[in-house]
């Protein structure tokens, strides 16, 4: 039997794409689904999936887990557990619609929990803390239980299949987001593994991604020393990570986390003004190990906005589309162009040039 | 122009100079046939001070050189700032021997004169003294007039 | 523009040229050469003789030498006088030449003492020129027997350009040694020896006195025959064009370091001239082809507005005989000291006063001796230097260091 | 007892051209003239093998051989034991030897494949597109911190800037020459990398490279002073050496000459004797006391790194080390070298740097405390591909100081101890430290570098890594060969083919 993500380490080539409306709309799943089909061929039915934010109004306040179980025993056996640190407030079926080319699902469910405050008083941690924490038990420790989405107000979804497929396997044209990113995966070695499918999430932060970095090991040996476990030993698992810690934990601005992650070269940064020049030396010298290096384009969900960023040489392709108050970014125009057929606005950002989009304050 | 300059704090006293010299104005291409089992007459010569300091000494290539002036058969010249003999000429009467401050004219053992030409009229095109020394303690660069305190 | 004359066409003529194309390259520049020869040296006939060189060879300078300094050169002309006053020169030819600045280039000519009965010697030269080379060229045989008056260094080179030509050398001289101008017994003891051995006779503190036909009558009565006589006793400058234009003539035109005769903007170089030998602190004729050259430059830059003096003027020989060379410089003033090294094939004589070296002799083993000449020269002390070592082997390690830094490590 | 010679001179008499360079040059007086029979004759006993005369012969008339004279074949007492038992039952000394332990004891680097990207992601041109070997040492911020307009503070603790992750390991002003020094010196500043003065002090004429220099203070303290100690950009606490873990230093009297002397603030002509542990560091909380004496005394403008020998529980010292001030640790192999180390302590202590190296980095990580300090690891870097390879286990970067002798000219013939180097780098006799010039030695130093740069730019792009802090720690781009599983997992890497 071939080994699953988490035990070896594949690599894979992949498609993205993402849509936000600036001003806050909510927009179903069907043009991102459709944006998928001409870049087909980027992937190779071993993985898709999909992030969208501002879909659990109704539960804003919680956080809305979704998890794939193996067996009824494994779901129970998470389910001791999440209850030991957290108020289920719902616990219920992600429905789906079966289609011939989904197969080999698991249990697939959404729990909304909201942390015990006692817990947090006691390990004098915050809420979103703690959610990574007890995500990262289960996904490292309890076997046959897969936590791949934990934010507040979104979600993912993913599975083995083309990304259009997975689309409405998830029957996605009926959610509602003001956000959508999605993914089509291309690994080379493996059956695929609903959990190794893109997005990867991590509280609202959820990234697709298409690359293969060779930073890799250096970023993984690094974000571990700070609790953080690699379980999938994918790319998009360690930038989520790199994104968890650089802005939540550490602080930075998403232009600062980018200057991390796709630092400038030290001859663009001697060649800057001294202030600039030295903001961006510091923040090589003190996150080195938090360079990605090789070819990537991401795109960086989070509450309220995303973030498109590129490797620092360009080594994969990325394009952004502008339309009124909407942004599109794909892996290719062809998919903007299925998104928005008039589109006039696109370009091709720049190698390490973060393009980051916010949706307007108080509009999600 | 350049000219041979001498950095005596690394002269090792090897004398691979004098030989490196004598087997690039042998016309030979083997340097075992050009010089085992002869006396060598090379136009640089190594020297050695009380203290035991060592230096290779061969022609200045003077500004004012006065071995030409005192040529008796105007085989030496300067041309392009290279002080040259003209062997065909050179009767070998060593009045340049006689003149030469530095000692750097010597007789090429068969009676006529010789002196450094910068290796420019061998095979070697550059000096063979300051390729083969081991230490980089002859050098042929451009200097200015003023003596250089190196 | 100016017209600058030179009087002769030796090596002191082409250092002035020389000089004054470093300072003047337009003006117009005339020599009178009484030779037909462009300017060679005249030491080389001997070596021509032995066939060391050729006429072509011996040209001093490349064949376009005039044209390219921009000389012209009146062959087979001599001068007849100079007009110090008006500043011109009248040649033999009737022509005259005026200039605006004149070098008096014009040597020395041989020197034939009266002997009795020499109009009878059919075959008789006098051996200075190449002219006088190629006529004993033509009147020698190998079956020949030379007679050599003199046994200077033009005697002596004659004998040994002789040598392989003829059958039989006989060299006389009144002096009682050979080379007496520039070595001492010793010296002269040890060259005659390498001279006899390689064939050539001597009869020495003996000279003839009488010639009748084809044989010489010696001052001691004997008879010595020959083919072939060789007039070799010596020199005398050629001084009457400046002493008749009322110039300062001692022995030779007087000049001083910068060349000047006591007459405006008249110069003389070369063996002409007397001069101050800085050894031996006094003036002298030095018929010496090196000092000729610095002479004829000097006067040059001088002649074009040029300031320039030589004034380390020292007598100095470099001569050799049949592979045993010799090497001599300065003069031993009274109350020198000696310095002597010495084996069967070579001397070193050092001669020190005043903490300076004067002047050395040199016989078998000429490495560096320039470093020596070089000592004279400058009048270095010698307790600024490492004479013990330097009186071992000339070389730079005993001059200091900081010469040898500058002469090393700089532009000299 | 004598022995037939180790080495034999082979001259090859028909192409001598009796210039007698090798008799010039030759410290040891193997070679001479002997004028009668004019024939260059020798007294191997005396060679050394160190190729000074082979490599000046200009007519390749000379080779020095091992000698085939040997005793009767043992596996286990082999020539050279038996021999340095004669040896000690003549002399009853210990027995010195120089440089790094030669013995063929594992080589984890030459165990140790790079991975090279192909198809799934690039590999890159290091000549067509930016390759960064720009390095810092030093600790890193636990947290950024903002001022009050909200950019960041971008204070940092001292660090020491690299162009690339490699630097000239400690040796002493004593140990090697003036000229070795000078060369060192002069090509750390082309470079602008860094070399350490070692335990000797800091010669007055290299006080103007002191940017690139790093100033050591090793037990016997000798030439530490406050100027010295400010004159650097780091200051190194020596409490080990790969060669000889668990020993001090001995500079023979015979080398404490002139400006040696002067420097170490010894008299001329006495034993330099460093003893083997600091008298005033008997536990870690006494390192951190000088750590921080140091840092007092420089007032935190400089790094402190705390150099250690690579022992057997060397992740639990470095452990301490992270916690105990110093800005970086320097790990040194057991084959680092020496100028002078008993033999038995330099053959058989320590570990090898690639176990010590692994095993600390994963140890400063699993406490979380990587951070705090940088990883410099030494004893016998060869390479380009040796220091990629350190890179990837963890290291921040190199020490190198036998290459760098190397490169100077030195030809490994381990008799530093002799003070008679005919390389001009291990002696103090003044004719010959002037056999290197240099000029010639910080150039061939500079050259090493800069062939090593593009060797790693190269190694880096084929992993398709533009930055080589993307490939610390990065050991995925390593793979084992022949190793065990046990090596492998110290070496926290896979067996090639997984």
């Amino acid at each position: 039997m071939s080994q699953l993500e988490g035990q070896v380490r594949i690599p894979s080539g992949c498609a993205v794409s993402a849509m936000i409306s600036r001003d806050g709309r909510r927009m179903n799943g069907e043009s991102i689904i459709e944006s998928m089909i001409p870049m087909h061929d980027r992937s190779n039915g071993l993985g898709g999936g999909f992030a969208a934010y501002g879909i659990y109004p109704e539960y804003k306040d919680f956080f809305a887990l979704h998890i794939f179980f193996n067996s009824r025993q494994c779901q129970s056996e998470c389910m001791t557990l999440l209850k030991e640190y957290f108020e289920i407030v719902q616990d219920e079926h992600i429905k789906v619609r079966k289609l011939p080319q989904i197969t080999d699902e698991p249990i697939i469910r959404r729990v909304f929990v909201s942390p015990m405050q006692s817990v947090l008083r006691h390990l004098q941690i915050d809420e979103k803390e703690l959610v990574v924490r007890i995500v990262n038990r289960i996904n490292a420790q309890l076997e046959g239980s897969y936590v791949f989405s934990c934010g507040k107000n979104m979600g993912a979804f993913k599975a083995v299949g083309f990304p259009e497929d997975v689309g409405r396997y998830y029957r996605l044209e009926e959610y509602e987001a003001y956000c959508w990113t999605a993914h089509g995966r291309y690994p080379t070695n493996t059956p695929g593994w609903w959990g190794g499918a893109h997005p990867f999430c991590m509280l609202d932060y959820s990234i697709v991604h298409n690359g293969e970095i060779s930073s890799y090991d250096a970023n993984r040996r690094f974000i571990e020393m700070y609790g953080y476990k690699c379980t999938l030993q994918t790319d998009t698992e360690v930038i989520t990570y790199i994104a968890d810690y650089l802005l939540r934990r550490q602080g930075l601005t998403l232009e600062e986390t980018a200057s991390v992650i796709a630092a400038p070269f030290w001859s663009t940064i001697d060649a800057k003004p001294e202030a600039e020049k030295q903001t961006l030396t510091y923040l090589r010298n003190a996150f080195p190990s938090l360079l990605v290096t090789g070819p990537f384009s991401i795109i960086l969900g989070f509450e309220g906005g995303l973030m498109a960023l590129n490797d620092r040489l360009k080594l994969r392709s990325m394009v952004v589309g502008e339309q009124g108050d909407m942004v599109y970014i794909a892996s290719e125009e062809a998919a903007i162009r299925v998104m928005a057929p008039d589109i006039t606005n696109i370009w091709s950002p720049a190698g390490g040039e973060p393009v980051i989009v916010k949706v307007k304050e108080g509009a999600f | 122009m350049k000219r041979i300059y001498v950095k005596e704090e690394w002269c090792l006293g090897c004398h691979l100079c004098e030989y490196n010299c004598a087997f690039a104005n042998s016309g030979l291409t083997d340097m075992v046939k050009a010089l085992r089992d002869k006396p060598i007459y090379p136009r640089i010569q190594v020297e050695t001070d009380e203290n035991g300091v060592t230096y290779a000494v061969s022609c200045r290539h003077c500004t004012d050189p006065i071995c030409v002036k005192s040529c008796i058969a105007g085989a030496l010249s300067k041309k392009d700032g290279v002080i040259e003999i003209d062997h065909s000429k050179c009767v070998g009467c060593l009045t340049c021997v006689l003149v030469c401050p530095y000692g750097a004219v010597v007789e090429d053992g068969s009676g006529v004169a010789q002196k450094c030409e910068l290796c420019m009229k061998n095979s070697c095109g550059a000096p063979a003294c300051v390729k083969g020394c081991p230490n980089g303690a002859i050098v042929y660069e451009e200097r200015q007039a003023v003596p250089a305190s190196d | 523009m100016k017209h600058y004359v030179i009087i002769g066409n030796g090596v002191a003529a082409a250092g002035c040229i020389e000089g004054i194309r470093s300072v003047d390259t337009e003006s117009s520049i005339t020599v009178i050469s009484a030779e037909q020869h462009p300017v060679y040296c005249r030491p080389l006939i001997s070596y021509y003789l032995e066939q060391k060189t050729d006429p072509e060879r011996m040209n001093y300078r490349t064949p376009t030498f005039y044209a390219d300094h921009g000389v012209t050169v009146l062959y087979g002309k001599t001068a007849e006088k100079i007009d110090a006053g008006t500043r011109q020169v009248t040649l033999n030819t009737g022509e005259t030449l005026p200039f605006d600045a004149l070098c008096n280039a014009t040597g020395s000519a041989p020197f034939v003492p009266p002997m009795k009965g020499l109009e009878t010697v059919r075959e008789q030269f006098t051996f200075m020129t190449l002219d006088d080379a190629l006529s004993l060229e033509k009147a020698v045989t190998p079956e020949s027997k030379v007679l050599i008056i003199g046994a200077g260094l033009i005697g002596l080179k004659c004998a040994e350009g002789l040598h392989d030509r003829v059958r039989e050398i006989t060299v006389c001289d009144l002096a009682p040694r050979v080379l007496s101008s520039i070595l001492d017994e010793t010296c002269a003891a040890m060259m005659q020896k390498h001279l006899e051995a390689n064939g050539i006779e001597f009869l020495l503190g003996n000279s003839a006195k009488e010639f009748k036909g084809n044989t010489a009558i010696m001052q001691n009565g004997d008879k010595v025959d020959f083919d072939v006589l060789v007039l070799a006793v010596g020199v005398r400058p050629n001084t009457a064009l400046i002493k008749n234009a009322g110039g300062d003539v001692n022995r030779g035109i007087r000049v001083d370091a910068a060349c000047r005769t006591s007459l405006p903007e008249i110069y003389a170089a070369g063996d002409c001239t007397e001069y101050r030998d800085i050894s031996a602190d006094t003036d002298k004729i030095m018929a010496l082809m090196p000092n000729a050259y610095m002479q004829g430059h000097t006067a040059g830059v001088n002649m074009a507005g040029g300031e320039a003096v030589f004034d380390q003027a020292i007598p100095m020989n470099s001569i050799g005989f049949f592979g045993l060379h010799c090497h001599t410089a300065g003069s031993q003033p009274e109350g020198c000291e000696m310095y002597e090294e010495a084996d069967e094939k070579h001397i070193k004589r050092l001669f020190v006063k005043d903490d300076k070296l004067t002047g050395f002799m040199l016989i078998g083993h000429m490495h560096r001796t320039g470093i020596y000449t070089a000592l004279i020269r400058n009048q270095t002390p010698l307790s600024t230097v490492d004479f013990a070592r330097l009186k071992l082997e000339p070389q730079l390690a005993a001059m200091g260091s900081a010469y040898r830094s500058k002469v090393l490590k700089g532009v000299v | 007892m004598n022995f037939y010679p180790e080495f034999e001179v082979e001259r090859n008499d028909s192409r001598c051209i009796r210039c007698r360079v090798c008799e010039r040059q030759c410290a040891n007086e193997v070679h001479w003239f002997d004028a009668d029979g004019k024939v260059m004759l020798s007294d191997e006993s005396k060679c050394v093998n160190c190729q000074r005369c082979v490599t000046l012969c200009p007519t390749r008339a000379l080779k020095i051989v091992k000698s085939d004279c040997r005793l009767r074949e043992n596996a286990n007492y082999s020539d050279q034991t038996i021999k340095e038992i004669y040896r000690q039952a003549e002399t009853g000394g210990v027995l010195l030897s120089s440089m790094g332990n030669p013995n063929p004891l594992p080589v984890y680097w030459d165990k140790i494949l790079i991975n090279a990207s192909q198809v799934t992601n690039p590999p890159i041109d290091p000549l067509r597109e930016p390759m960064e070997t720009r390095v810092f040492l030093g600790k890193k911020p636990k947290h950024i911190r903002r001022n009050a307009d909200g950019t960041l503070d971008t204070k940092l603790a001292p660090q020491l800037t690299l162009s690339m992750p490699v630097m000239f390991s400690a040796m002493s002003y004593g140990s090697i020459s003036y000229n070795a020094h000078a060369s060192l010196a002069r090509a750390a500043t082309a470079l602008g990398i860094y070399y350490n003065t070692g335990e000797g002090g800091l010669h007055e004429d290299f006080y103007q490279y002191g940017k690139n220099t790093i100033v050591q203070v090793a037990s016997g303290r000798f030439g530490v002073h406050k100027d010295y100690l400010e004159a650097g950009a780091a200051i190194e606490i020596k409490m080990g050496q790969g060669a000889k873990p668990g020993i001090g230093g001995h500079l023979p009297g015979t080398k404490a000459v002139g400006d040696v002397s002067k420097t170490r603030m010894i008299p001329e002509g006495s034993d330099a004797i460093s003893p083997a542990p600091h008298h005033d560091i008997y536990s870690i909380e006494d390192l951190r006391q000088l750590v921080y004496s140091l840092k007092e005394a420089t007032e935190y403008r400089l790094p402190v790194i705390v150099k250690v020998a690579a022992v057997h529980n060397i992740a639990a010292i470095a452990s301490g080390i992270a916690r105990s001030g110093a800005d970086i640790i320097a790990i040194d192999g057991f084959r680092g070298g020496t100028g002078a180390a008993p033999t038995r302590i330099r053959d058989n202590v320590g570990i090898p740097i690639e176990l010590a190296l692994a095993a600390v980095d994963k140890r400063l990580r699993d406490e979380g405390i990587r951070n705090n300090v940088s990883i410099v690891c030494g004893g016998s870097i060869r390479s380009a591909a040796d220091v990629v390879k350190a890179i990837a286990l963890g290291a921040d970067a190199c020490y190198i100081a036998t290459a760098a002798c190397l490169a100077m000219g030195c030809h490994l013939c381990r008799s530093c101890h002799t003070g008679k180097c005919n390389w001009g780098i291990a002696t103090q006799r003044p004719d010959l430290v002037k056999r290197l010039n240099p000029d010639i030695g910080s150039e061939r130093l500079i050259n090493l570098m800069n062939a090593w740069r593009h060797e790693i730019k190269e190694l880096m792009g084929g992993m398709g890594i533009n930055s080589i802090e993307a490939l610390r720690g990065n050991r995925l781009m390593l793979r084992g060969v022949g190793l065990t599983g046990k090596e492998l997992e110290i070496l926290g890497i896979s067996h090639a083919g997984e």
